[in-house]
């Protein structure tokens, strides 16, 4: 993952994204978490490219209606592609078949070409449709809808606590990385630097963890008997329908086009 | 170290999702509610950690910590890569959605082994011998999870077979970065907070 | 106005694994209205003390009695905890939910109101302590004087006995200080209150306790000790 | 003692992306031997101030000149937080190492120095401010005072030119309050010092400018604004 990219997780509240109100947030979560994942894999199981195209446009379409902020969603985009960059230019030229192009020697085969593109679609469609669905509801919403889709009660918990403390760990991170830099530590290729990271991630978990034993202490003090609150209801209206309507079909569709 | 949607083969992708359950419904049972705080902080620290990057001569690779993590956690280490991986690919796209269970084997299988094989070893009495040990767990558990990694893509195809080769010789300034912190990782909560390595319950358990 | 007290603790003991003996045969009381102040040096074990009231630790030895019964696990604590506001000393540990208005309403939640009723309540006390207004800023970026009136709401809206306050008036500019006094001023519930601003305790104190060598000694400030003082001010 | 400024600021402005303009084309300067106090009100951007000088944030308009130039890069700042001294607002983001030893040497191995140097190095500043004897504990064992001390001395050990220091007497017990002011003015250093507490701060600085609006005013204290006054007591 390219340095540019620093920080942009630590500074994230694990809450809302802040993002303009849009179709997609008047969506029951539930549905947008089963609907993405059933949109996952019709794509991810398919083998035809025109589907797979069909996915990418439903990807950028649901994008789209999201009002996704356009450079947020771009660096994430990219960021997805440096995980696989490596494996989509290497797959043409490891994959025999007939020769397409030659470099340096090498021959790039079709078939390996077809099958980084496939990869390329598929990767793509998801992410969309990931980001705009599920990425703009809060992570505590989230949790909620997942606790409803009966996901187990303490990994929700876990997740719920989690998001918790992702802020407060990461801007504790931040001041200590500071007040090292503040006494002239800069990062460099030597023992000193990892010995001081190591003892700077030992001492932030410590931290973390001692602070994390004080908020359960002070949620005990409130009357916390192993159960969060959420002031939205979770019941399916028509603008859910409707959704549904719509989506369901198109992925019957794309389904069946598999078979032609 | 993630792999994304569309890379892997379908039987990979059942084997991994497979294996995530099993492994994170033994955490779950190993973890009662008490524990949900610090098991809840790790999984955030693993986040942040990659977004931690140290430089390598001229590039930059940034932290997994996956050994410590399990040195901390045990099973429970299941759960909470679980969690930390559902978080990024969902807010923040990496890696994949229907991969998620092969990318938590890949990072929490490893954190487990190290668990076994180097829980001990950090709770020798010698600082020197604990930290040797805290180094081959935090590079060991990269070197579990590379070669994971390249199963995984192995397994989908032959055509795989040189990006595996190459994720593994890419990671090796990895291994070594992760080695020494780590074992510094490991030294400082020795001193500072034992309790929570589990080292004094594995004392008393020699 | 009884004069049985609220909290009643007899020979209380407490050990830290590295640290040894930080309370060591605590005795106290606290009675209706009083405010008492609990110094002593950083690490003298203040905290600890509040913390073993309400059950977040528990001592090794002596006796808590808390609203006439005698407490010792877990399920007897839960019924302090909800009759006794604890304001932590960092505010950040105390505020874990999103927005001032759900913060201010777990409590109220949590002692099984319903949702309009713990809303109400919430908003209601935001109102009195003059914080209306609040309810829909994100917890976390409120500047340290908001942030700790916020709890102090949180607390409140629990509507609990007794108040337990640890180094309120830490890192806040003299104005959120003032507005602090005057609000403890004129809350009728009686509290202990930790802090090192002697002028802040000056203000509000009835008399003072201190820990030193792990044992707790009485102090006299103003007319009386172990009785209401009679410049108790509020109304 | 020369008149050129050490540190000058001119028209710094800086703002927080949901907070506004947190600081408005700023003027300020500090000079050999003042103790300027830094004051106003939560969330006025003391800190953030603190924080642009040494390059931690970056100033969206205005220039720092320091130590005699202008500092507008990463690497121009490297060299001013090697000089001047930063001592956090809160103690534990500061201590990050096993022992107090280790700690205080991790300053001056950055300035470069040999391990055997900068653990010399660290046991003297230790010496200087009454705190042998610590070396080997650890740091995050120590209470408040403690922690204060030896984030002083952790500064201390890179020899700055310039000490800034953001709430340095906060929670301190009234004894490590008054331990830190007798050593601040044994100090030669000229200092910056961000402070709530009036008494603190009325025994140490020579001048004292305030934010407030996002602008910073000069306030008189003593006999002189601007200039060193006749009271300053260091050695
Ligand atoms: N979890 C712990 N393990 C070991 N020692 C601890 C732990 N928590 C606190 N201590 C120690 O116990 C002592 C009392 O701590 P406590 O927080 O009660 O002090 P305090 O009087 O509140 O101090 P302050 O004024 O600085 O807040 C301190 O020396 C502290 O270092
Ligand atoms: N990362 C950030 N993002 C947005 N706003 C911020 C951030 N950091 C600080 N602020 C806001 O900027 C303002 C100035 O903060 P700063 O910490 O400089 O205040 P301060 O004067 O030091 O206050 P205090 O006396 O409470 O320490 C505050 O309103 C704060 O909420
Ligand atoms: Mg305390
Ligand atoms: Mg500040």
């Amino acid at each position: 993952m390219p340095q540019f990219l620093e920080h942009s997780g630590t500074s994230w509240k694990g809450q809302k994204v802040k993002h303009d109100l849009s179709v997609i947030d008047k969506l029951d979560p539930r549905l947008r978490v089963i609907m993405v994942t059933l949109f996952a894999f019709v794509t991810v199981l398919s083998e035809n490219f025109f589907v797979l195209g069909v996915g990418v446009l439903v990807g950028l379409l649901l994008a789209l209606l999201a009002q996704l902020n356009l450079k947020r969603t771009l660096r994430r985009v990219i960021a997805m592609d440096m995980f696989m960059i490596f494996l989509v230019i290497l797959l043409p030229f490891t994959t025999p078949g007939e020769a397409l192009f030659t470099v340096a020697g090498v021959s790039a085969s079709k078939a390996g070409l077809l099958h980084a593109l496939m990869i390329l679609l598929k990767a793509h469609a998801v992410v969309l449709s990931l980001l705009a669905l599920v990425g703009t509801l809060s992570a505590t919403t989230l949790g909620h809808a997942l606790a409803h889709l009966r996901v187990p009660d303490k990994l929700v918990h876990l997740l719920l606590f989690t998001v918790r403390y992702l802020d407060v760990i990461g801007q504790e991170y931040k001041r200590m990385r500071r007040a090292m830099q503040a006494r002239a530590f800069v990062l460099r290729t030597d023992m000193h630097t990892w010995r001081s990271i190591g003892y700077l991630i030992g001492m932030l978990l410590v931290h973390s963890v001692e602070r994390s034993e004080r908020i359960m202490d002070a949620m005990k003090c409130r009357g916390y008997k192993g159960r969060f609150y959420l002031f939205d209801d979770m019941a399916l209206g028509a603008d859910d329908y409707r959704f549904m309507a719509l989506f369901i079909p198109l992925l019957c569709i794309l389904v069946g086009l598999n078979f032609l | 170290m993630h792999i994304v949607d569309g890379a892997l083969a379908v039987p990979v992708l059942a084997v991994g999702a497979a294996l995530t359950v099993a492994g994170v419904a033994i955490g779950l049972k190993k973890m009662d509610y008490d524990h949900l705080p610090q098991v809840g902080v790790l999984s955030a620290v693993f986040f942040i950690a990659s977004y931690i990057h140290l430089p390598i001569g001229f590039s930059s690779v940034h932290l997994i910590l996956n050994g410590l993590i399990g040195l901390a956690l045990g099973w429970a280490a299941f759960p909470a890569l679980l969690v930390a991986l559902f978080l990024q690919a969902v807010f923040f796209g990496f890696g994949g959605f229907l991969v998620l269970g092969v990318n938590t084997v890949n990072i929490a299988l490893p954190a487990v082994m190290v668990y076994y094989l180097c829980g001990m070893g950090i709770s020798s009495s010698s600082p020197k011998v604990a930290a040797i040990w805290g180094a081959i767990g935090g590079a060991g558990s990269i070197v579990i999870t590379t070669v994971l990694v390249a199963f995984s893509l192995m397994l989908s195809g032959e055509a795989f077979l040189l990006a595996a080769k190459i994720t593994f010789v890419a990671h090796i300034p990895v291994m070594i970065v992760e080695g020494f912190v780590t074992a510094a990782a490991v030294l400082l909560i020795r001193k500072v907070k034992p309790e929570f390595l589990n080292i004094k319950e594995r004392c008393d358990a020699v | 106005m009884s004069d049985k007290p609220l909290i009643e603790v007899r020979g209380l003991s407490y050990r830290y694994p590295r640290r040894g003996l930080v309370l060591d045969k605590v005795d106290f009381h606290l009675c209706q209205g009083e405010r008492v102040a609990l110094t002593g040096a950083n690490g003298a074990g203040k905290t600890t003390l509040l913390h073993l009231l309400v059950g977040l630790k528990r001592a090794k030895s002596g006796e808590i009695i808390a609203f006439g019964e005698p407490r010792n696990d877990e399920k007897s604590f839960i019924d302090v905890r909800a009759r006794a506001g604890f304001l932590f000393q960092d505010p950040d540990d105390q505020l874990f939910c999103p927005t001032v208005l759900e913060d201010v309403a777990f409590g109220p939640l949590n002692l099984g109101k319903s949702r309009e009723e713990a809303l109400q309540l919430a908003m209601d006390t935001l109102a009195s302590l003059g914080m209306a207004g609040f309810e829909e800023r994100i917890t976390h970026q409120l500047s340290g004087g908001e942030k700790r009136m916020i709890t102090l709401a949180a607390v409140l809206a629990m509507e609990p006995e007794v108040l337990l306050l640890d180094e309120p008036s830490n890192a806040l500019d003299s104005n959120a200080r003032q507005h602090l006094i005057d609000t403890l001023q004129t809350l009728p519930q009686a509290m202990i209150i930790i802090s090192h601003d002697a002028d802040f305790l000056a203000q509000l104190a009835t008399r003072e306790v201190t820990l030193e060598n792990a044992k707790l000694n009485p102090l006299a400030t103003g007319t009386g000790i172990n009785v209401i003082s009679a410049e108790h001010e509020h109304a």
